[in-house]
């Protein structure tokens, strides 16, 4: 247990990320499908009005920040250093710090629930609405949104920067840039967006939470403040957050299938680039989720075109990926049958994106079942998928045990077909006059059928998660039987033991290209050549500060919301206090020796 | 601390040229100069208002990218990454003042 | 074989897709079912982008099912090792430009028309001007031409171009009646415009798209279009001084006595409810209950008046059933509704 | 351990010579990068609110140049002191890095003091937080670059303590070097906020 609480080791910090993510994620399914049995007929009073409103502002808000983001972030800490050939990230106590600030803020946000109510002004928080206070001081909801979203913004940012540095400075000998894997450079791109993005609600949230504790002016508009300065800091942040969330899902994609094909990549030049691009023209075009607000044409028109170019290097990547399956010796394997079934189903998401982008015609789109089907399209159809992807994929790295094929096959399917059935009806629902957020419809207008298979869909892919759990429980029970390339892979990961050691390599290896290790293996090699002696090993020390400094936040986190100035104080004097043993006591660290490295052989002490 | 700290060199003429305070004295005073002429234009109040705007502004900006360069050591080598981080940061910053310029001001 | 039902099953959704679109939902409210020409070229520019999107779906499908089946593993290939290919120059070419040429096509009638739909017609000298205003969960519809005002369901002559000017009372809010035009956002700072023309006589369900709180998605409205002359009709009068008959004088001076601090029912009053001016006429009650409907018109005011709560959480309205905390006693409210349901 | 290296042993640039000097280097640069969004989005606010001003007086009415004038030449002088300070440390004078990080601190604690002093009689002038937009985003922007300039002096003061113990090492070069370069950002972004806070509502509208 103190080893989990004070682990600073990213394998063990991404399996962290695995579960509370993974928890997350259970916690906002529960939600979507409370959601969808309100929704199930219509006129139905079992979650209704603010009851619902929660359900789908936590379900949002859950998903993306507490669910989503930590599930990436357990990729990221699991695969990206095994990939560069790095023994650690480049500051393994900040990497804590990143991941107990998250929890935190999650498990801050998730107690509203029993504090009162949760917050339910969408996951959008849309001033005023998020702005009012209510009259009786009973209810916090925004408050938990604000500070636990602004908890765990700091610990996402703070990441984001690690990984930054990580790739840039820790890559092994003979590692270029041009010669990493795709899915170290989406994580690259997806920590770019990151650093940028997040200060921007960063600020939207300070002024929201000042406007809601201190009486400020911010949004209210009898003094002069204005509404739509909300919406533009939450979107310069919002529309880089999607992103942020879809790149290390194309760097995952980009990996199960080029494994499973036994072919690299086709054009991975160009997925660099496209890559890259699309990370910078994320920043410009968050209008185009205001096009009703108000902003006139000549704006709307800009973003709409800027909107639209993105579509450009995300179709040079869909093609991509095509081309690599093309003329390969394909194994579908569950990995890769979650990896090409992205593929169409993304496209669907993201041609709707497109057509979202049309200013006059998402006047109709906008705030409909039409949009939500778009962004679970991309977000379901196109990160979750992915994400499973991955889980099957490095799974035996990250626990030195292979996931069930056949479980996983009924996982997929049921999945993916619950998916189609929730969320393509929704197109069609929107369109037929049925806005989002909406926790009731009459009778009589054709919204009934739709609501109906979309409900139905959604208990099957809760009936895909079961069948997913038990196949986790039944891998955990059994021996660990996972080789050190049970896939035949292409890249640094598959050349260590499964698990990974502590220390990752036991000598950094020598890159002498792109797919180092397939080009080693083509060049009859069964190991990496390594670019330095064997010698002590250098290892941070573990320690509780990470834990006790978001601790401390935690506590303050409730003092604010409570206005007990006072407890938001002390929280914040442990945090400090924190801050300065770190900086007063420098960690020497400990080595590990030559001679322990023979011992350790074959797996994780 | 790790192996690396035994390479020291402490070779007097590997020490970057600027090093000395000639051009630190300089940046600061050119910092002051632009401060001065900033505030003079606003005080002495017979100008036109546009112009002082983007007078103003433009002085604040040079004096910026003096700092950042000779202050925070910026042109020097090694310092790719840095540039293009502050530069995109600031880009970004950039683009939030124009949309709520553009918007929400005039 | 599971790879080739999986496609299977996405080519009837695509036949049901165009099916749907050819007309689907309800008249009064599906944004494929336009009544007028402002909804009728958005769905246009949705027909034209989606077409555009299905051409692109079907490249990349086929080229994907062709792929699955036709480079998925046979037997006793295990180790074969395909012919790597690092990319090709003309390819990568073909599937940059194309899309951009599409993009072009598509960002042409895109412009266009949102610089056609956001136009400001509020001087145009042949339209009627309306002001709206979005409150907590009702809306509020001010003809400054005619001086009147009037609540929940928005009356205008039909074929005539209508201009909007959009503002909120507290949170933002959105008018939407798909059938008629897209929506654009009742803000509580500046006002926001838009314009739509009804092809017919008919009635077109509106709804509230912009989270506004406990009771948004009941926060729905109506609009009538009529005659030109039916209109003139109609304006006439809301103008002319209510005329109460004998048996509901009780239910007017009751009303006046609990109602009036909230609700005005005169030409151009406002206040913190609904102008109650011409009630009997409109569709629901509150937007969410029947108001025509002989046989269940009065219970449904009864039980609005009793407890507005329980209809629509979260509204500014008190309730003044005994039962629900109020005042009234069952017989009052019934009396009130009488007087209210008299207002023609 | 590296805190036996005599002054002597220490490299030409001593914050760079080993790896986890560098990475503090390039992810403090980073999060440079992040707080320029920061301080962007916040002057963002700041223009689309300042002229707000339903209660309270404008800033035209309110400004008095001469206070802001001098904490610019405060604030001026402590980012080329902490230069100097940087330029010592190169030159592996571990004393003298010293002083002139105190001198810093000083300089930095005079500028806070004359804002402390500025704030309580805009208040007084019925400039208040919660007066109006205007009052709201001009507190909140003055008042972060504010709560900068206070953290960076409880930093740098930390770290003049600690370096009377572990003295001039590979190890707190690296720390001096990047609160050097807080220091400078904090300054830079005060530019900005002399220009478009305070000679900009001068100028008014
Ligand atoms: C992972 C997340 C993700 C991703 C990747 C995307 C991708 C895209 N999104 Fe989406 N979006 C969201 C998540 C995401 N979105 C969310 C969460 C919301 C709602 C937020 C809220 O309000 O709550 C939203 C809302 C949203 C809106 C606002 C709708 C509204 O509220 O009215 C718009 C409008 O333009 C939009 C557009 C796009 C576009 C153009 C893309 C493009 O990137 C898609 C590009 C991909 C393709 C186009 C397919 C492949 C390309 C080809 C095969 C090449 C050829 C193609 C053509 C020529 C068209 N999105
Ligand atoms: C990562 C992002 C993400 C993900 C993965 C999902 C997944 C799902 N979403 Fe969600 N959704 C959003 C992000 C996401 N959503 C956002 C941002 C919004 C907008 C919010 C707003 O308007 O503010 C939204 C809104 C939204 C709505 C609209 C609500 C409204 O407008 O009122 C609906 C309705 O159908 C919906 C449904 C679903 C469903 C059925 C799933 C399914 O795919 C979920 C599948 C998972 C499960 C079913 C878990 C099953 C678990 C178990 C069965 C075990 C039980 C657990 C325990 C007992 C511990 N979502
Ligand atoms: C505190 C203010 C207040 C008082 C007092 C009040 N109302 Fe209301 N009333 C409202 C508000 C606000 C609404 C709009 C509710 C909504 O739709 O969310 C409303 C709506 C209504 C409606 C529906 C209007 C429509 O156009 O559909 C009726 C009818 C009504 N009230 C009748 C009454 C009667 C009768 C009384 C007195 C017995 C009364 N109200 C007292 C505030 C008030
Ligand atoms: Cu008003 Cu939603
Ligand atoms: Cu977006």
């Amino acid at each position: 247990m103190m080893d989990w609480l004070t682990t600073v080791d990213h394998k063990k910090i991404g399996i962290l990320y695995l579960i509370a993510g993974g928890f997350f994620f259970l916690i906002g399914g529960l939600e979507a499908i409370l959601i969808r049995t309100q929704l199930m007929y219509p006129d139905q009073k079992i979650f209704v009005g603010d009851t619902f409103n929660q359900l789908t502002t936590m379900h949002g808000t859950t998903m993306i920040f507490f669910a989503a983001m930590p599930l990436l972030f357990a990729f990221m800490n699991a695969v990206v250093p095994l990939q560069i050939g790095a023994r650690d990230v480049a500051f393994p106590f900040v990497n804590a710090l990143g991941f107990w600030l998250f929890f935190a803020g999650g498990v801050l946000m998730n107690t509203s629930w029993f504090l009162g109510g949760a917050p339910d002004a969408g996951w959008t928080a849309y001033a005023p609405l998020s702005s009012i206070i209510d009259p009786d001081g009973k209810f916090h909801g925004v408050d938990f949104y604000v500070l636990g979203l602004q908890i765990a913004g700091i610990g996402t940012l703070i990441g984001g920067i690690n990984f930054l540095v990580t790739i840039i400075n820790m890559r092994a000998p003979g590692m270029t840039f041009m010669r990493m894997p795709l899915f170290t450079w989406t994580v690259f791109v997806t920590s770019i967006l990151i650093t940028f993005a997040f200060p921007a609600i960063t600020v939207a949230l300070i002024e929201l939470m000042f406007d809601r504790l201190f009486h400020g002016a911010f949004f209210e508009a009898s003094r002069g403040g204005n509404n739509v300065l909300w919406e533009h800091l939450f979107w310069i942040f919002g529309h880089p957050e999607v992103y942020i969330l879809i790149m290390p899902a194309f760097g995952i994609i980009s990996e199960v299938v080029s494994t499973f094909s036994k072919k690299r990549l086709f054009g991975y030049s160009s997925m660099v680039f496209a890559t890259v691009l699309i990370g910078f023209l994320s920043f410009m075009v968050w209008v185009h989720h205001m096009f009703t607000t108000g902003i006139g044409a000549v704006g709307n028109s800009i973003f709409a075109i800027a909107t639209m170019a993105i579509a450009v290097p995300t179709g040079v990547k869909i093609f991509n990926w095509l081309f690599t399956l093309w003329g390969g010796n394909i194994r579908f394997t569950v990995a890769n049958l979650f990896a090409t079934a992205f593929i169409p189903t993304f496209v669907m998401g993201g041609v709707t994106g497109v057509m979202l982008a049309v200013p006059a015609a998402d006047f109709q789109y906008h705030d409909t079942y039409f949009v939500v089907a778009h962004f679970h399209y991309v977000i379901v159809g196109g990160l979750i998928l992915s994400v499973f992807a991955g889980l099957y994929y490095w799974w035996p790295k990250m626990f030195g045990r292979m996931l069930s094929e056949g479980l996983g096959k009924v996982h997929f399917w049921l999945f993916f077909i619950g998916f189609h059935l929730t969320f393509f009806p929704q197109h069609f629902l929107g369109l037929m006059g049925l806005p989002r957020r909406y926790f009731t419809y009459m009778p009589g207008f054709g919204l009934e059928t739709g609501n109906f298979i979309s409900t139905i869909g959604a208990f099957l892919q809760g009936l895909g998660m079961i069948v997913f759990l038990i196949n986790i429980i039944v891998t955990a029970r059994k021996q660990k039987d996972a080789g050190n390339d049970p896939w035949d892979g292409f890249t640094l990961e598959w050349t260590i033991p499964s698990p990974a050691p502590e220390y990752n390599f036991k000598q950094t290896p020598l890159v002498r290209g792109l797919d180092a290790f397939w080009k080693e293996k083509m060049a009859g090699n069964k190991e990496m050549t390594p670019a330095e002696p064997i010698g002590p090993i250098h290892m941070p020390s573990p320690s509780i500060l990470p834990f006790v400094m978001s601790l401390g936040l935690f506590i303050s986190g409730y003092g604010f919301i409570y206005h007990h100035y006072i407890v938001s104080g002390a929280g914040l004097v442990i945090t400090i206090i924190s801050m300065f043993l770190r900086s007063l006591f420098d960690d020497h660290g400990w080595h590990i020796e030559p001679e322990e490295l023979e011992e350790h052989k074959g797996g994780k002490a | 601390m790790s192996e690396h700290t035994h390479e020291a060199v402490s070779d007097e003429s590997k020490r970057h040229k600027h090093e000395g305070p000639r051009n630190h004295n300089l940046t600061y005073i050119v910092s002051a100069l632009l401060t001065i002429f900033a505030f003079a234009a606003v005080l002495y109040g017979q100008l036109d208002r546009t112009f002082i705007i983007l007078f103003i502004v433009v002085l604040g900006l040079i004096q910026a990218v003096f700092q950042l360069f000779f202050w925070m050591h910026a042109k020097e080598k090694g310092h790719f990454f840095p540039v293009i981080g502050i530069a995109f940061g600031f880009f970004i910053a950039l683009t939030a003042v124009a949309a709520a310029v553009w918007w929400m001001w005039w | 074989m599971n790879r080739l039902k999986k496609c299977m099953r996405l080519i009837p959704l695509f036949a049901v897709m165009a099916f749907l679109l050819a007309g689907c939902g309800s008249d009064k409210l599906s944004a494929l079912q336009p009544q007028g020409p402002v909804a009728r070229e958005q769905l246009f520019l949705m027909k034209f982008s989606l077409s555009i999107m299905v051409l692109v779906t079907i490249v990349v499908f086929a080229i994907y099912v062709w792929v699955i089946v036709r480079y998925r593993q046979r037997k006793g290939q295990e180790n074969k090792i395909p012919k790597q290919v690092e990319g090709s120059h003309v390819l990568e070419i073909i599937w940059t430009t194309i899309p951009i040429i599409l993009l072009l096509v598509l960002a042409v009638p895109t412009v266009y028309y949102t610089f056609k739909h956001s136009a400001d017609h509020r001087a145009d000298k042949n339209a009627i001007h309306v002001k709206v205003t979005g409150h907590q969960f009702w809306w509020q519809f001010e003809y400054p031409d005619f001086n009147i005002a009037t609540a929940q369901n928005l009356v205008v002559p039909a074929n005539k171009t209508i201009a909007l000017e959009l503002a909120s009372a507290d949170v933002s809010h959105a008018f939407w009646v798909p059938s008629l035009a897209g929506k654009v956002d009742a803000n509580p700072g500046p006002v926001n415009v838009l314009y739509f023309q009804a092809d017919k006589i008919d009635m077109f369900q509106g709804r509230c798209a912009e989270l506004c709180g406990a009771s948004h998605a009941l926060m729905n409205f109506t609009v009538q279009s009529m005659a030109e002359a039916d209109f003139q009709k109609w304006v006439d009068k809301m103008k002319s001084p209510v005329t109460v008959p004998a048996d509901a004088k009780p239910g007017e001076a009751l009303f006046k006595e609990n109602c009036m601090a909230c609700h005005q029912v005169s030409a151009q009053g406002l206040g913190v409810g609904p102008n109650l001016n011409g009630f009997a006429s409109r569709p629901y009650i509150a937007g969410v209950l029947d108001n025509q409907d002989a046989a269940k018109k009065d219970d449904n005011l009864h039980k609005w008046i009793a407890d507005p709560q329980g209809q629509k959480p979260g509204t500014k309205m008190p309730a003044f059933g005994q039962n629900f905390g109020g005042n009234l006693t069952d017989d009052q409210i019934n009396q009130i509704v009488k007087y209210l349901h008299s207002l023609n | 351990m590296a805190q036996t290296h005599g002054v002597a042993a220490l490299p030409a640039e001593p914050e760079k010579a080993t790896l986890e000097g560098k990475n503090k280097l390039l992810a403090f640069w980073t999060f440079l990068g992040a707080e320029c969004v920061l301080f962007g989005c916040l002057f963002a606010t700041f223009m689309a609110l300042r002229n707000q001003v339903p209660d309270g007086p404008t800033a035209q009415e309110l400004f008095d140049l001469k206070t802001v004038g001098w904490s610019t030449f405060l604030l001026l002088t402590s980012s080329l002191t902490s230069v100097f300070a940087i330029m010592n440390m190169h030159k592996g004078k571990h004393g003298a890095t010293q002083l002139w990080l105190a001198v810093t601190v000083l300089l930095g604690l005079g500028f806070l003091i004359l804002e402390i002093d500025e704030f309580t009689h805009y208040v007084h002038e019925g400039h208040k937080f919660t007066s109006s937009a205007f009052g709201t985003s001009f507190y909140t922007l003055v008042g972060c670059h504010g709560a900068h300039v206070t953290f960076g002096i409880i930093w740098i003061t930390t770290l003049i303590l600690q370096g009377f113990k572990k003295g001039l090492t590979v190890v707190t070069a690296p720390k001096y070097y990047v609160a050097a370069l807080y220091w400078h950002f904090v300054d830079l972004v005060w530019v900005f906020i002399f220009t478009v806070v305070y000679l900009m509502g001068k100028v008014g509208h």
